[in-house]
């Protein structure tokens, strides 16, 4: 199986960039350290005020000392900010999609095997899910919990309990056509639960949509979670995140298009990454697509 | 005059060699059938006679012009036009989102030319033809509102509605039960007799053959391995492969019945299937899948279940093991009702080993799960053993369904049927959808297993030939209720009810004179 | 198919009713009181309590609830001053904000948002489809790269920084447009379109490339099926295969995608409407959110979830209606 | 400043055209009661006169009362605690109507009614016995303490002397509402106008337009010159857009101004470089204060060492830069803005320097005994209102550097003023901004300063809580005066004596920066509210 994962092109480009990802994120202090900056320090000197805060120079204030150049208006280091943001922008995404598929999957599942009354009751669950206005609730959600719980933990609980609507109703889809299949029946005979059915036998068939989605999903949530930020219910300031960045960069998009540059590019390559994960784990997991005949 | 003339065909896909070297002739207005194990190549000589499939070299020549190296236009004209084909699944070979009459029609007017009206005219005409009851108001029916016998018909109808020349048909009654693949082979004779058409037969059922054509070729991994008369070949094979083929035609089995005492009790047993409501308020009388059954399978005997499709026979087989709960009715094993005896003493096998066994996992992991339910911690040892005893490799355990062929899936579907020592098995129609040889092995497979465990089993085809191998008693179903029930031969040698009658002069037999007598007193009776 | 409608919208109506006291309970947790910003900067604290019994906000949450349901139902009196305004049933109450019917706001800004919904899709599905058709046979093997190459891109360019370039393009540098404003469809149905065009097409960018995705891989399944097969063999010209047969089912996922995104952008392109000068559903609803303009906020949200709701049964109908084989259930 | 585009302007031949207003901010209100603006605002304007108005000049001149529907500022006695107005003739509505005094006292009873809220609270406040007064609906009665013994006059008694009366009196509140026409809730739909244009039509927070009132004549208006024959304004526009649509100016655009979109970076990169552009910008000041404000009652704010070390440590350039730059904000260490007409007299106890001084800081912490200190700073999540995240991140920055943790407490913009304005959920430190209702020291130290302005229950600005007696018999004596130069120089004389207590930090002053398209004529940013006055421009 890794052997077979090894041999897909797209799977180990999108696996090596994930992992930079990851990487950044995690090894971020050393990263700022070694550009000797952190992503608190103002540099008012490097802006001209005048400009509206515009970084001094070429290139959004690109120097020696600011690999990528500085933030308009702080003029803190954009290097740092940016690999300080993979923190919260990949791990807010990442749990939140997690914790989404989670819940969708088992909702999913349960209304697709359970009975008539299970599967209606958990449907009109999930319509409202889909039919609820994710900003208002997270708003409304977000101002209600105390100040001190951890931030990026709440905006990604927030962000799945809106959104799991979507891949349980996949999720019930697909239950509903794989319940039919005779081994679901054949485990039945054999004397299986319910659940070790869902476990067993439906779970496997699911993965591959439920990648698909999720590697679709994961940008959406980074884009919601720059939303939240911006209207001020994300991330506390100064910890940054690569959606908050891009939202505030939209009036700064031509007195200094460095500063929408690198956020727009780094979100872009997360996702390339993860939908080449995606797909190179789905073929590999469907064993049919392994050996390709048809 | 010869009408196709194939030399040293060869096709290939890839590197993949299907069919390698074969020649033949077909005179206009002549049929031959092309028999063979699965992966033959038949299918790919019938797709390639259409230009289609893999890469064709060698020499097609039909009336005179060579197709191998014809040009799209020439093939267009042909295809549909010039040699039709009949495909094997009725169901998926056509689009579901046209109505019959309307994909008939549209290979009419694409060849033809003809109006519209013209052509809608034409496809009532030609499932009249091919029996089609209420031709004109049944061509606005979409496909999955036929039955898989009229479904079949449309397709033959769609192949003669250019009055083509020749009539490929691949495997067109396999997935048919015998009533319904009786009238389908006579049906394909009747069009041939009316239009003259030449007729390709493909089937790796030697009785299929048998009755419809007048030469055969016998294919085996891509070559052919003998061709001559039906009659000949048939009645005196020449080649050892031919041989073992007719060798594994179910004979009917010499068995001494010695029955136990009731195990499984069936009483009275309804099952009803609500109908969705369509258009109006008004709740639709349910389909009564099984409707009144009352049975008893003895310990140690093999209770054979026939009858066509739809009669409830799957219906019945799993409420024997509890996996449909029924409407009305009890059904006991061993006294007790089924529902709680589940996941023990009573196994099922089922009809498509593919769509059984998860494609997702291993087959060792799907047999080992019942073992583990049992609470066998390590069950790979066991699995191992099963494997070996159903005539599987040890090593088979870490493949995939996919990687298998179907007997051998099925023979996996079978090891995993066992596994929990079970006392009764019920078999779901579990070889019908393999070959011949690989039939013939699989029964065998299950006789000795039966013997060997002390099993009982109840067997549900709708091959009489099967069950008259294999069963010790037969009931005949019919709309869901019992009409028969008996001792093989009994039911065999003197059918009581008329059904089962019209039943077993259905069979496809593989001498070709007797399938010919068959087929004129059936035509007789119908005419 | 009228016992499914029932049951469809028997469910919906729950599923509202639900949302709304679920959005009622959220705002009565929330810690922030409507009254504060109707009454204005140096509002004493008994003219903040007159001002909150004058909104009716002096209730309990579930009389303040019960009300809100009596407007729905059989309509409801408002003291205004000299008179008593009456509001019909539907009554969906007066924003806390602007004193406005919040039934009428919605229906001003419905036309908004539902040109920009219909056209983007429009437009989307028009893209995708033909995008997705393109590299999903195969024929040109560079295009299919590109398409999903750009597929990807679409998905992570936010919505914003799409608008701001072809503004900048089309109407600062090429002036080949007006700087878009609302114009109905109804007062000039060529403005309308010329005024839209750049809201679609932003939209248009990220829509179409989910609708690329799925229209390829729908039409590379549908086209391994068996009935394709069956036409090639009757000779049916590939042309009219792909157009009259497989586009048929590679399609039919997209309907219930369509169905979902149509709905989404009429309640919530809230960044679109704002960059294109559109006064729509979703600006608002942010703007209502963020002055805890309660009413606006609950008939917003009931009629988001009525769009998403009638949208999915819809797509279901659809559904049933493209392929014969679906029932309703 | 002026341009020069006004050197060839007539008032008299100025009349024509369409006037366009893209504005981000929508009006949420059209009712006189229910507006609250500063010298009757610059669109409702149009449509309400008031017994006075602001002047509508630049500069100096333009900070100072004018009589409008009145024939004078009005006439105090008894200490200025009567003002007496007299209307002035051939004043109609829109509907032909002459307006009475009774029309002005009904205006002003509208403003008191719970159903009506929003406006300004002063006359709550000031006018005698008319705290509980709950509006014409309820209390068809009136109030007592405004008289109108005829026609054309009108009579305000006060609770205590108010020398500022005149100001006050530009507020829409002071706009004649006839009684006849008044709907309640629903009048706002169409209100009825006293100025030079009326309602066309009217969509909260999307659009207005207004044309010309035939029943009003420039001959009883010096001050409108009401040029357009008709002005379109669109709301719920993105700012950057808007700037960029003036820019461009294409078709309509090129007549169009907005009252509420400041510059962004990218249009302050063209300005000042000798472009097209620099002809079409008005820049003015509007009063208004960005400040940390203690909470005195509150550890360790309660220690003024505290309070001045971190006056040290601010370093106010970050903040100028979060706020937009140089050219839309300037750094301040008074409280009053730097504005004549408030009394504004230069001052700097805890000098700080460009980029603060952290060494300073440490030091006098240091001596207060008091190092590792973490403190909460509450601001607004969204920074729209100008004490948000990125003030709050670069007030945290500085502070840091002085060896301050501060930790941020986020509220909503929503609550904010409620949780910060109720002394029992006040924070220790908050970031707040107050801007002038009109151009005079009262109005901007008062609220903040005067002790008996400590409102417990909510609704509270006097932020430090701050009670001296002392200062508020200072506060009452200027109150007193009715020459606003000599209030002038005793509001800046308080102020600073109030600097030195470091009851707040002064952060930064509001400046205007407007484009405007190209037809625009005779735009200049009012002395007032440092915007230009649509009253005055001209498109033709
Ligand atoms: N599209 C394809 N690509 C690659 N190999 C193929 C393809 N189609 C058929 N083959 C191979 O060619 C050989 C002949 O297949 P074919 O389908 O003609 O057999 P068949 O006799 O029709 O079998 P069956 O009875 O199972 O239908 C098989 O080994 C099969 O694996
Ligand atoms: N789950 C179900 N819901 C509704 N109808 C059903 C269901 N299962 C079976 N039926 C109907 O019950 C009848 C009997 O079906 P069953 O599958 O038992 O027949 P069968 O004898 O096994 O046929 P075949 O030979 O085709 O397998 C059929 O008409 C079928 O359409
Ligand atoms: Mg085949
Ligand atoms: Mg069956
Ligand atoms: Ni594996």
């Amino acid at each position: 199986m890794i052997r077979a994962l090894r041999r897909d092109r797209g799977f180990v480009v999108g696996a090596v960039i994930a992992a930079g990802m990851v990487l950044v994120a995690v090894t971020a202090p050393l990263l700022a350290a070694l550009a000797g900056q952190d992503y608190t320090t103002y540099h008012d000197d490097l802006l001209d005020s005048a400009r509206g805060g515009v970084p001094i120079g070429s290139f959004g204030g690109i120097s020696g000392e600011h690999w990528l150049g500085v933030e308009p208006g702080t003029g803190r280091d954009l290097f740092a900010r940016l690999v300080y943001g993979a923190q919260v922008s990949v791990g807010v995404a990442v749990a939140a999609t997690f914790l989404e598929v989670l819940l969708g999957v088992t909702v999913g599942i349960a209304a697709g095997l359970g009975g008539r009354w299970v599967d209606a009751g958990l449907s009109r669950l999930i319509d409202l899910v889909l039919s609820v206005p994710v900003l208002v609730m997270a708003i409304s959600l977000l101002a209600i919990v105390p100040q001190d719980w951890p931030r990026p933990l709440l905006l990604a609980a927030v962000i799945a309990i809106l959104g799991w609507g979507g891949t349980a109703r996949i999720s019930r889809g697909e239950t509903l056509t794989l319940r039919t299949r005779e081994y679901v029946a054949a485990a039945q005979v054999s004397g299986a639960s319910w659940g070790r059915v869902a476990r067993r036998e439906i779970l496997p068939g699911l993965t591959a949509p439920i990648l698909t989605y999720a590697a679709l999903l994961l940008p959406t949530n980074m884009v919601v979670e720059a939303g939240l930020s911006f209207l001020g219910v994300g991330v506390r300031p100064p910890t940054p995140s690569w959606g908050q960045m891009l939202s505030s960069a939209t009036t700064w998009f031509r007195a200094d298009p460095c500063y929408v540059f690198f956020p727009a590019l780094l979100l872009f390559l997360t996702l390339l990454s993860f939908v080449l994960v995606a797909n190179g784990l789905r073929r590999v997991l469907d064993p049919r697509q392994r050996a390709v005949l048809r | 005059m010869t009408l196709l003339q194939v030399d040293d065909l060869r096709i290939s896909f890839g590197d993949k060699r299907a069919v390698d070297g074969l020649s033949f002739t077909l005179p206009a207005g002549g049929s031959l059938g092309v028999v063979g194990e699965s992966g033959s190549g038949k299918s790919s000589l019938a797709l390639a006679l259409l230009g289609l499939g893999g890469e064709a070299a060698g020499r097609i020549d039909f009336d005179g012009t060579d197709l191998v190296t014809a040009g799209p236009e020439r093939w267009r004209r042909i295809r549909g036009g010039q040699i039709a084909m009949v495909f094997q699944e009725p169901l998926t070979a056509l689009s579901p989102f046209h109505t019959v009459g309307d994909q008939i029609a549209e290979v009419y007017r694409l060849h033809t030319g003809a109006s519209r009206r013209a052509a809608r005219a034409r496809a009532v005409e030609v499932l009249a033809q091919v029996h089609i009851p209420d031709a004109a108001r049944r061509a606005g029916a979409y496909p999955h509102e036929f039955s898989g016998g009229m479904r079949q018909r449309a397709l033959i109808a769609m192949a003669i509605a250019c009055r083509p020349r020749l009539i490929v048909a691949d495997e067109p009654t396999t997935a048919l039960d015998v009533t319904v693949q009786a009238q389908i082979l006579d049906l394909l004779g009747e069009v041939r007799a009316t239009t003259g058409a030449a007729l390709l037969l493909i089937s790796h059922d030697l009785g299929v053959v048998a009755g419809s054509t007048d030469s055969v070729i016998v294919m085996r991994r891509g070559r052919m391995v003998e061709q001559g008369p039906t009659d000949t070949v048939l009645v005196a094979p020449r080649a050892d492969y031919t041989r073992a083929l007719l060798d594994a035609v179910p004979k009917p089995g010499s068995r001494d019945y010695r029955p136990g005492e009731p195990l499984l009790r069936v009483r009275d047993v309804r099952k009803h299937f609500r109908q969705p409501r369509r258009g109006s308020l008004r709740q639709p009388p349910p389909i009564r899948a099984v409707d009144g059954v009352t049975l008893d399978v003895h310990a140690g005997e093999t209770l054979g279940i026939v009858g066509e499709s739809g009669t409830g026979k799957t219906t019945l087989a799993r409420m024997m093991v509890g996996l449909v709960r029924p409407t009305a009715g009890t059904i006991t094993f061993d006294g007790v009702d089924i529902a709680r005896r589940r996941g023990r003493s009573v196994q099922m096998v089922f009809q498509d080993p593919l769509s059984a066994l998860n494609p997702r996992r291993t087959v060792g992991e799907s047999i080992a799960d019942p073992l583990r339910l049992a609470g066998v911690r390590d069950p790979r040892p066991r699995v191992e053993e099963l494997l070996e005893r159903v005539g599987l490799d040890r090593g088979e355990y870490d493949r995939h369904p996919h990687q298998l062929s179907g007997g051998m899936r099925q023979r996996v579907g079978i090891a995993r049927a066992i596994a929990p020592s079970p006392r009764l098995i019920v078999c779901d129609e579990p070889v019908s959808s393999l070959d011949v040889t690989t039939q013939a092995q699989v029964l065998a497979l299950l006789e000795d297993l039966r013997r060997e465990l002390g099993l009982s089993m109840v067997f549900v085809s709708h091959d009489l030939a099967v069950l008259r191998q294999i069963a010790d008693r037969v009931a005949v179903l019919r709309d869901g209720a019992v009409v028969e029930i008996g001792p093989t031969a009994e039911v065999y040698e003197q059918p009581r009810h008329p059904y089962t009658r019209q039943l077993l002069a259905a069979v496809p037999v593989t001498d070709p004179a007797e399938a010919r007598r068959l087929r004129a007193l059936r035509t007789a009776g119908a005419g | 198919m009228i016992g499914y409608l029932i049951r469809r919208v028997a469910g919906a109506g729950v599923v509202l009713l639900v949302l709304s006291a679920l959005i009622y309970a959220l705002f009565y947790l929330a810690p922030s009181d409507p009254a504060i910003l109707t009454c204005g900067k140096g509002c004493t604290p008994e003219r903040l309590a007159d001002v909150r019994a004058a909104m009716g906000l002096d209730d309990p949450i579930w009389t303040q609830y019960g009300h809100f349901l009596q407007g729905l139902f059989a309509g409801r009196d408002y003291p205004a001053g000299p008179d008593v305004r009456h509001c019909p049933a539907p009554c969906l109450g007066y924003s806390f904000e602007t004193d406005q019917p919040v039934t009428a706001l919605l229906l001003d800004r419905l036309p908004v948002s539902a040109s920009l919904a219909i056209g983007a899709e429009a437009l989307s599905l028009a893209v995708g489809i033909g995008a997705g058709m393109l590299s999903g046979l195969r024929r040109f093997r560079v295009l299919d790269r590109v398409v999903n190459g750009l597929i990807l891109a679409g998905y992570t360019v936010p919505v914003f920084l799409v608008g701001l370039l072809l503004l900048l393009l089309f109407c600062v540098h090429l002036r080949w447009l007006p700087f878009p404003g609302y114009v109905p469809f109804t007062t000039d149905p060529l403005l309308w379109a010329q005024n839209l065009l750049l809201p679609w097409v932003a939209l248009a960018v990220i829509q179409s490339a989910a609708y690329a995705r799925l229209t390829r891989s729908g039409l590379q399944e549908t086209l391994a099926e068996d009935h394709i097969r069956t036409a090639r063999a009757y000779g049916i010209p590939e042309r009219r295969i792909l157009w009259r047969r497989a586009l048929r089912g590679a399609l039919l996922p997209l309907v219930t995608l369509t169905a979902v995104d149509l709905a989404a952008i009429m309640t919530s392109a809230v960044l679109t409407e704002t960059m294109f000068g559109l006064p729509g559903v979703g600006q608002l609803l942010v703007g209502a959110v963020n002055q805890i303009d309660l009413p606006v906020v609950v008939g917003v949200t009931l009629l988001t979830g009525l769009l998403i709701v009638v949208a999915n049964a819809a797509a279901d109908l659809l559904y049933a209606a493209v392929d014969p084989r679906v029932e309703l259930r | 400043d002026t341009t020069a585009s006004d050197a060839a302007f007539d008032p008299k031949t100025c009349q024509g055209g369409t006037l366009t207003v893209l504005n981000q901010g929508g009006i949420n209100h059209l009712d006189p009661a229910r507006l609250y603006t500063s010298g009757g605002g610059n669109l409702p304007s149009l449509l309400f006169r008031t017994l006075t108005t602001r002047n509508r000049q630049p500069g100096e001149a333009g900070t100072k009362p004018a009589p409008d529907l009145a024939t004078d500022l009005g006439t105090p006695s008894d200490g200025a605690k009567t003002w007496t107005y007299h209307l002035r003739d051939g004043i109609f509505f829109e509907d032909g109507t002459p307006i009475t005094s009774a029309d002005v006292k009904y205006g002003i009873e509208r403003s008191f009614a719970p159903e009506l809220p929003g406006g300004a609270p002063y006359l709550r406040d000031w006018l005698a016995g008319a705290a509980g007064y709950q509006g014409p609906y309820k209390q068809p009665e009136g109030i007592k303490a405004i008289e109108t013994p005829d026609d054309k006059t009108i009579v305000f008694r006060l609770r205590k002397p108010e020398g500022d009366f005149p100001y006050l009196a530009t507020a829409t509140q002071f706009a004649p509402v006839p009684k006849a026409k008044d709907t309640g809730a629903e009048y706002e739909a169409h209100p009825i106008s006293s100025g030079p244009y009326q309602v066309e039509s009217y969509q909260p927070k999307k659009s207005l337009v207004l044309v010309r009132n035939k029943h009003w004549s420039s001959s009883v208006d010096e001050l409108r010159y009401a040029c357009p024959d008709r002005i379109e304004v669109t709301s719920g526009l993105d700012a950057a857009v808007i700037n960029q649509r003036l820019v461009t100016g294409a078709g309509k655009d090129a007549s169009a101004v907005t009252t509420d979109a400041v510059v962004g970076p990218e249009q302050l990169a063209q300005l000042g470089t000798g472009s097209e552009l620099d002809k079409r910008v008005t820049r003015g000041e509007f009063p208004s204060t960005t400040y940390l404000a203690f909470n005195t009652k509150k550890a360790p704010f309660d220690n003024q060492k505290v309070r001045e070390a971190l006056s040290y440590a601010i370093n106010r350039t970050s903040v100028v830069n979060a706020l937009g730059g140089s050219a839309v904000v300037g750094a301040s260490t008074t409280f009053l803005p730097p504005q004549k007409a408030l009394g504004h007299q230069p001052y700097d106890y805890f000098p700080a320097g460009d980029s603060g001084n952290p060494e300073k800081a440490r030091q006098v912490l240091a001596e207060a005994g008091l190092t590792g200190l973490t403190i909460d700073l509450a601001y607004e999540n969204d920074d729209s209102e100008g004490i948000g995240p990125k003030v709050a991140s670069a007030v945290q920055e500085a502070f840091k550097q002085a060896g301050v943790t501060v930790k941020l407490n986020a509220i909503d913009a929503a609550t904010y003023r409620d949780v910060v304005g109720k002394p029992a959920t006040q924070p220790g430190l908050a970031l707040a901004t107050w801007g002038a209702d009109w151009p005079s020291g009262g109005p901007f130290l008062i609220p903040i300063f005067d002790g008996r302005q400590i409102i417990t229950a909510g609704g509270n600005f006097n932020l430090a809580q701050y009670n001296d007696p002392e200062v508020n018999a200072e506060i009452d004596a200027i109150n007193a005066l009715t020459d606003p130069a000599a209030a002038a120089a005793r509001w800046g004389a308080l102020d600073a004596k109030l600097g030195k207590l470091a009851l707040v930090i002064p952060l930064t002053h509001e400046k205007d920066v407007y484009l405007y398209g190209k037809n625009v004529k005779n735009a200049y940013a009012d002395g007032w509210r440092g915007q230009l006055d649509i009253a005055r421009i001209s498109v033709k």
